[in-house]
């Protein structure tokens, strides 16, 4: 089996194994023993990336191709560049994470850590696919489960939220479809075979109608799973009703889909498209970005908080992608990875902190650096990388986009700029905020003096995802090269 | 055939059945009343079978034995129908058709 | 005259023999030992559905009114197969309930009359065929519907069955009456090369259109469906929403695509309009159904909604997703009522918010029920995915991508009542769930060969190639 | 006379009764009081409505009846083309009986058959 | 003497010499019509005395003998006392119903009566699925009869209109499988040419064993067909009163009472005409004088008359349940036997031919 479907292969085998195991212990250690493998083949991938990048210049390498249905010439059909490999990396590590903080798992343990594999699955293939059946197929999966993990596991307004996200993120999928099969039905603009394949599309000209027709479908289908503005509204329920693990997985893992399909599909194979929409969408974007940090500031639900601000920074994805150039292309890119590991992190010490205090009501809290200095230390860090600090991640990522952005020298670019980089400041307001009620000052209920230190496998987790971090924070160039590298398909195909 | 009628006139009256047993069918309000309308339909169809076999198509017998089966089923269905009904009225002692509405929305 | 020929009819010949196997059965075997028959009939009919697997020439019989090709052939097995899974899904029912009424040998006699009338209507080459095979698999259900005698809806679930279903047939037997004084013959093969497209023909098109729309439950004829389903026995229903529901939309398909193709231009505007409306109709009627059955009768109306959208192409692509579609649907919605039949045979309870907490008490059976309803939804990797995909495909091979995307929000719709199931099994604990029950020998195995069924079908792509192949028989 | 005579023996018949009961009205002597206009029943005073529930044998046997009776529509073709067509009608018919005779034995071992 | 084939034919040729064609062909129905108005009465009438001079032979008694010549005229003054009665009605009843019945029972006896050829040519009309016709009219009475029953609102009625039926659907199926029996032998339903296949022998003869067999359920389905003795559950007196027609009075009541006696002859008449080669003389001895054939008819016709009035006198009543036993389990199973062993005979050509 070659190096790709194994990603998909080991999930299958570790659901199997879940589902013929019994209690938590068991299903724990499988849970992380699967990881653990797909950790290390994400790594394993890296290596042999770089090494296959060498010898091969194709765009995708790795590539495999099964006929699936044979009539819709439908492929089974796999390849990573540079920025899949990246989204590989972080996912398969963002999982492991997932599996160590969920490790007191109580109810119903065997079916919450197989929902996750599933997810994690559908994660996995969809950064592996280039044929867009397969890849709609993987989206899908990745959806379902949450239901199931929000659902069952969630708390507050866990049913209404499970279904508010499910319903969206399937409604998108269904504006989606359609984007797809218009994009599948004008494949064969040149002469050649209905194709789903993305690297095929990609030498078609499709009709300049098609592709105005058609963008927007493509666009929205995906971004609504990045938080595109008005369509974000499931997430900040979802995230808060959520348990800490899917949040991290959600927040982390699922969201950057959004921003890898719209920029794999909808603006690698309808670029005319793309010129033609993308003054819409940078405004919808640019007002997710200024939206979702002001919303940010008005929580109180460390949740919430972070949920809003997690639009935000996914609107700077989108806001980045659309500004079509190479820098910004980069710093999306960035942006995806770093945000995927700094609200995981988030998210995992959320979870900690409410597991402790019973509370994310940062109006309740108080005080914390004393008593949890661990969590809450790392909680500070985990801020400051989130506002930009240089020397973490998010600095790399903000600076190369806004960069890139201001390279436009129409108005309209450089307003919406300008516009977006404000959202800097205001992320800097509530980070600190949270970190100056929560953490500082007295500590509010006497309950919260007898806190338990953080455990072995929560620093586990909370390690996994801080090292990443650090990592692009201060070695970007390795990744940085990666990406461009494989950013110079999109360069000739789009630009 | 029936000499000076023609195929226009048996047509409409069958239509006129047909039309008022699809009417009956609606508007009545006791299941057996229902069960004669639903023949009337049938036996529309019979006679436009056979008028039109008779008048357009005399050479073949495809029309004439079609009404024959249309018939035999006809009959069936009215046997299985009234069974029904009665198996029903035995329950409630009512045939009509506002009685059979527990089931609504 | 060719005895030979007989061989050709073979599902139905082997089909009517069981028939009067157990008939004689019945009239034979003492009271007491009545309820072997369960076992007689369903090894009997095991043994149909095997033999039914080996191939068949193409020919056709009795001057065209009986015609056979593989295609045929091929759905006939998978009624078989749903068939088969039914009758393991019902025996507990029936030893239970109907034996001790000593009426159950008719139960198996009457279903396979009907479905004797579906493969003969499958099968016909004229409308003459077509009529009686119509006739003779809706007559007997609709006896089945009221079998439960003692119940009073069960009674009213079969005059309705039996009313509409008159209703239906007589009007499309008016509308092939004018069919056949506009072209002279009754026979499919004459009627295409006679057909115009005259004002007489379009009226009897559209009459005969709704004797089928009538057994898929299409929207101005739907109004008997959930009624009959709730009042029916859940094998019924079951039975009504799939294998009934299968077999007359391929023969709709075959006739829409061979007899009626020179009037393609009209119907695929009727197709058209009566999917949205079917669509809409049954999901927004399902959200807030209680009962299961209803519940699952709605859906099986907008599902039928979804199948017109491969009908509207009139293409070999039409016709090999929609046998493929229903194949997939006889599986999901076998599963689905299997479940329900299963615990309401166990406790009586029929009602969604009896499915609280059921996972907790029943793992198994609820996640069967989760898996069937994600393939009705059309979620993947389950089959209802791919199946559903690709009608969205085939309907959007003819540019109606509005009709595809009207599907797809309905999709989404349809996606909120199934997982309030799910919420009610899955998320929800009860104070009085339904205890832990084993299933039976029978209904396990009816159960798993379902759920086999969605977890294979839709990956499993020789399967779709194979009936592509098949289906170029018919354009 | 063709198909014409049906409908001149029709109208025949409708003359005849009315006819006779024009002709009845006409020359009968006529007396009324209440007790002759009551049913008769031996002389019994009629108790409750006579139009109420029946035997349901008498519908056994009236699907038992068209059962049959279409059973014979079918064989009135059959025997008219029997001396035509040959042993395969005769093959098809003891088929078409075999599956009836069936049928009678199923309504019999069933009771339907049964006057109790 | 050379008749045409058909005697409304032969009356239109005989009108048209005076009078314009359009009316003739009127004139023509109105004068056959009447013709078998007269026929119907006299017939109904006679077979009443015939009854009851029969009857009285049968218990050694000498019958009617005061009103005319050897009380030939009897049943003609009971007539004339009927129409003068008074036609009474209970208030309970559906008046439209209560007086429609009368019109079925009637008009599908007087409908049945047409279509028998008398003799060559002497048949109103000549319908080519005759016997199918016959079956199909002869069901018609009997919604007269339940129709009679159930608009009096009488109990007594009711009960006689059920018995009735269920006797004469149950004893139709016999009527119609022994008929059919013999039209495989003919080949076809068309009373003249079934005459005419005759030539070669009665059809009784053509058939032997199986045509005896049909013949004798025949006339036992026959006689359960007119409700009469020993089959006369429907009018026991000493059960119910008169049975379905207990309510009807005068006129009214005389046209159950005519009908039943034109329905017997109308069984015998068919037994005549499918069994015993209608008009034609044995061994062809009359066949130059065509007239003789009503003689031959009318003479059959009587003796399978005189026989059933015979069972009459003859046979005590049976029960409900053994009327319906021996029609279900005795004559229904041994006439599709028949039918199969007929079509084997037929088939294998060994039939007798004269």
């Amino acid at each position: 089996m070659d190096i790709l479907s194994l990603f998909v292969a080991v999930p299958v085998i570790t659901i199997l194994a879940l589902v013929f195991s019994k209690g938590l212990k068991q299903a724990r250690l499988i849970a992380m023993v699967g990881s653990f493998v797909q950790l290390g083949m994400a790594i394993n991938l890296v290596f042999a990336y770089f090494k296959e990048r060498v010898v091969n210049n194709d765009i995708m390498v790795f590539t495999k191709d099964l006929v699936w249905f044979k009539q819709f010439n439908i492929h089974y059909s796999i390849g990573v560049d540079g920025i899949s490999v990246a989204l590989l990396v972080l996912t398969s590590i963002v999982v492991l994470a997932g599996v160590f903080i969920s490790w007191k798992m109580k109810d119903l343990p065997k079916e919450f850590f197989v929902s996750l594999i599933v997810l994690s699955t559908g994660v996995y293939g969809f950064f592996i696919s280039i044929d867009l059946f397969t890849m709609f197929v993987f989206y899908e999966i990745a959806v379902i489960p949450m239901y199931l993990l929000i659902g069952i596991w969630g708390s507050g307004p866990k049913e209404y939220s499970a279904m508010k996200l499910t319903l969206m993120l399937m409604g998108a999928s269904a504006v989606l479809l359609i984007g797809i099969l218009g994009i599948y039905f004008n494949s064969n603009a040149d002469g050649g075979p209905l194709t789903f394949n993305i690297l095929e599309i990609a030498q078609v000209n499709i009709p300049v109608e098609a592709q105005k027709l058609f963008f927007p479908l493509t666009f929205i289908g995906f971004a609504v799973i990045g938080a595109l503005f008005p369509f974000h509204t499931w997430s900040p329920d979802g995230h808060a009703s959520a348990p800490t693990a899917v949040s991290m997985l959600h927040a982390g893992v699922l969201m950057k889909l959004g921003g890898y399909g719209v920029f794999r599909v909808a603006m690698f194979l309808l670029p005319e498209g793309t010129l033609h929409w993308s003054w819409f969408f940078i405004i919808l974007s640019a007002i997710g970005v200024i939206y979702g940090a002001f919303a940010a500031i008005k929580q109180t639900d460390l949740k919430y908080i972070n949920a809003y601000s997690s639009v935000s920074h996914l609107g700077m994805v989108l806001f980045a992608l659309l500004m079509l150039n190479k820098t910004a292309w980069n710093g999306a890119i960035l942006q995806s990875l770093s945000h995927g590991f700094m609200t995981a992190l988030f998210f995992a010490l959320i979870g900690m902190i409410y597991q402790r205090t019973n509370t994310r009501d940062i109006t309740k809290l108080g005080g914390l650096l004393k008593v949890i200095p661990f969590i809450s230390v790392i909680y500070v860090i985990a801020g400051l990388a989130s506002l930009g600090l240089p020397g973490f991640s998010g600095f790399v990522a903000e600076m190369n986009i806004f960069v890139g952005a201001f390279q436009h020298d129409d108005m309209f670019y450089r307003v919406a700029t300008i516009i977006s980089v404000s959202a800097i400041v205001v992320t800097a307001v509530y980070v600190l905020r949270v970190v100056g009620i929560m953490l500082m000052g007295p500590v509010k209920n006497n309950d919260f003096l007898e806190l338990p230190k953080a455990t072995w496998f929560e620093k586990t987790g909370i390690l996994l995802l801080l090292i990443p971090i650090v990592w692009i924070g201060v070695a970007p160039l390795w990744l940085s090269d990666m990406i461009l590298a494989s950013l110079e398909p999109f360069i000739k195909g789009v630009l | 055939m029936i000499t000076g009628v023609s195929i226009y006139e048996l047509l409409t009256v069958t239509s006129i059945l047909f039309f008022i047993g699809v009417y009956g069918f609606m508007t009545r309000k006791n299941l057996i009343s229902i069960l004669i309308s639903i023949e009337l339909i049938l036996n529309a169809s019979v006679i436009n079978f056979v008028v039109i076999n008779k008048y357009l198509y005399p050479d073949m017998l495809q029309g004439v034995i079609f009404s024959l089966f249309i018939i035999a089923v006809a009959a069936a269905e009215t046997a299985l129908a009234v069974s029904i009904i009665i198996n029903l009225y035995r329950q409630i002692s009512s045939v009509e058709v506002k009685d059979t509405e527990i089931m609504k929305y | 005259m060719n005895f030979s020929n007989f061989l050709l009819m073979r599902h139905e010949i082997l089909l009517l023999a069981i028939i009067l196997i157990l008939l004689i059965g019945e009239i034979f075997i003492r009271v007491e030992k009545k309820s072997s028959i369960i076992h007689l009939a369903i090894f009997l009919f095991g043994i149909h559905t095997v033999i039914g697997f080996f191939t068949i020439e193409e020919r056709s019989l009795f001057g065209g009114m009986f015609r056979t090709n593989t295609m045929i052939h091929f759905f006939k097995n998978v009624l078989n197969i749903g068939v088969l899974i039914l009758l393991l899904q019902s025996a507990d029912w029936l030893k239970a309930k109907i034996f001790s009424e000593n009426k159950g040998s008719e139960f198996f006699i009457l279903l396979f009359s009907s479905l004797l009338g579906m493969y003969f209507m499958m099968s016909s080459g004229d409308f003459l065929m077509f009529y009686l095979g119509l006739e003779l698999s809706t007559l007997p259900v609709a006896a089945l519907a009221a079998f439960e005698t003692a119940k009073r809806i069960s009674s009213e679930a079969g005059i309705k069955l039996i009313l509409s279903a008159a209703l239906a047939s007589g009007v499309s037997l008016f509308g092939i009456s004018m069919l056949y004084a506009t072209s002279g013959s009754i026979y499919f093969d004459s009627i295409t090369e006679l057909i115009t497209s005259s004002n007489l023909t379009l009226l009897g098109m559209v009459l005969f259109f709704a004797g089928l729309a009538f057994k898929i439950s299409l929207v101005p004829f739907h109004f008997w469906t959930a009624d009959v389903y709730e009042g029916a026995p859940i094998s019924i229903a079951s039975y009504l929403s799939v294998i009934s529901k299968g077999a007359a939309v391929f023969i709709l398909m075959i006739l829409l695509f061979t007899v009626l193709k020179p009037l393609m231009h009209v119907w695929d505007n009727m197709v058209y309009v009566i999917a949205i409306a079917t669509m809409f109709m049954g999901n927004l009627f399902a959200l807030r159904q209680q009962n299961m059955k209803r519940f699952l009768a709605f859906s099986s109306i907008a599902q039928a909604g979804f199948i017109l959208l491969g009908l509207i192409t009139g293409s070999q692509l039409g016709t090999a997703t929609i046998v493929y579609f229903v194949m997939i649907y006889i599986f999901s919605n076998l599963a689905a009522f299997g479940v329900v039949q299963a615990i309401s045979l166990q406790t009586g309870k029929e009602k969604m918010n009896d499915y609280e907490g059921l996972y907790r008490t029943n793992p198994n059976l609820s996640l069967i029920m989760m898996l069937a309803l994600f393939s009705l939804a059309g979620i993947p990797p389950l089959a209802g995915f791919f199946g559903k995909f690709f009608l969205f495909t085939a309907a959007a091979s003819k540019g109606y991508y509005l009709l595809v995307f009207l599907a797809v929000v309905n999709v989404t719709i349809s996606l909120y009542y199934y997982l309030l199931v799910v919420r009610a099994m899955f998320l929800r604990k009860s104070e009085n769930p339904i205890p832990y029950f084993k299933n039976t020998l029978y209904m396990r195995l009816g159960l798993i060969i379902a759920f086999v069924g969605i977890l294979v079908i839709g990956l499993y792509s020789p399967l779709y190639d194979y009936i592509y192949q098949l289906s170029s028989v018919f354009n | 006379m063709g198909s014409e005579a049906i409908i001149v023996f029709f109208i025949a018949g409708v003359v005849l009764v009315a006819g006779a009961n024009f002709l009845s009205n006409l020359i009968s002597h006529k007396s009324d009081n209440l007790q002759k206009r009551e049913p008769y029943e031996s002389g019994m005073v009629t108790k409750g409505p006579t139009w109420v529930q029946f035997k349901v044998g008498y519908y056994l046997f009236a699907i038992l009846f068209l059962i049959f009776d279409v059973e014979v529509a079918f064989l009135v073709p059959w025997a008219v083309v029997f001396k035509d067509v040959g042993f395969v009608a005769l093959i098809e018919v003891v088929i078409f009986l075999l599956i009836l005779g069936l049928g009678l034995l199923y309504a019999w071992k069933k009771g339907a058959l049964k006057w109790e | 003497m050379n008749i045409a084939l058909n005697i409304t034919k032969t009356i239109q040729d005989w009108l048209v010499s005076f009078m314009p064609e359009s009316v003739s062909s009127i004139a023509a129905m109105v004068l056959v019509a009447l013709m078998y108005l007269v026929i119907f009465a006299v017939a109904g009438l006679y077979l009443v005395l015939l009854e009851r001079r029969v009857a009285a032979w049968f218990q050694l008694r000498i019958g009617p003998n005061r009103v005319g010549p050897l009380g030939l005229f009897q049943t003609m003054a009971d007539a004339l006392k009927l129409v003068s009665k008074e036609l009474t009605g209970t208030v309970k009843a559906d008046k439209f119903l209560y007086n429609l019945a009368p019109y079925f029972v009637i008009i599908s006896s007087l409908m049945a009566l047409a279509i028998f050829p008398f003799t060559q040519g002497f048949q109103a009309f000549d319908i080519n699925i005759g016997i199918f016709f016959l079956i199909a009219i002869s069901s018609i009475g009997v919604i007269g009869i339940l129709l009679g029953g159930w608009s009096s609102n009488n109990k007594f009625a009711l009960i006689g209109a059920m018995r009735s039926g269920v006797q004469t659907i149950s004893y139709e199926l016999s009527i119609g499988l022994s008929l059919l029996t013999m039209v495989l032998l003919t080949g076809t339903l068309q009373l003249s040419q079934i005459v005419e296949i005759q030539k070669n022998g009665w059809l009784i003869v053509q058939g032997h064993i199986p045509a005896l067999i049909a013949f004798m359920i025949y006339m036992i389905a026959g006689t359960a067909e007119t409700n009469r003795a020993p089959f006369d559950m429907v009018e026991a007196e000493s059960e119910l009163g008169a049975g379905f027609h207990t309510e009807y009075s005068g006129m009214k009541f005389a046209y159950f009472f005519l009908a039943e006696f034109i329905n017997m002859f109308i069984i015998a008449a068919i037994a005549t005409t499918i069994f015993f080669g209608a008009w034609l003389s044995p061994f062809g001895i009359t066949q130059s004088i065509p007239w003789l054939g009503v003689f031959w008819f009318l003479g059959k016709t009587l003796i399978l008359v005189f026989l059933m009035m015979w069972f009459r006198w003859t046979f005590p009543r049976l029960r409900v349940d053994q009327l319906l036993t021996l029609e279900w389990k005795y004559l229904l199973p041994i006439n599709l036997v028949n039918i199969v062993v007929m079509a084997i005979i037929v088939w294998l050509n060994i039939t007798i031919n004269l």
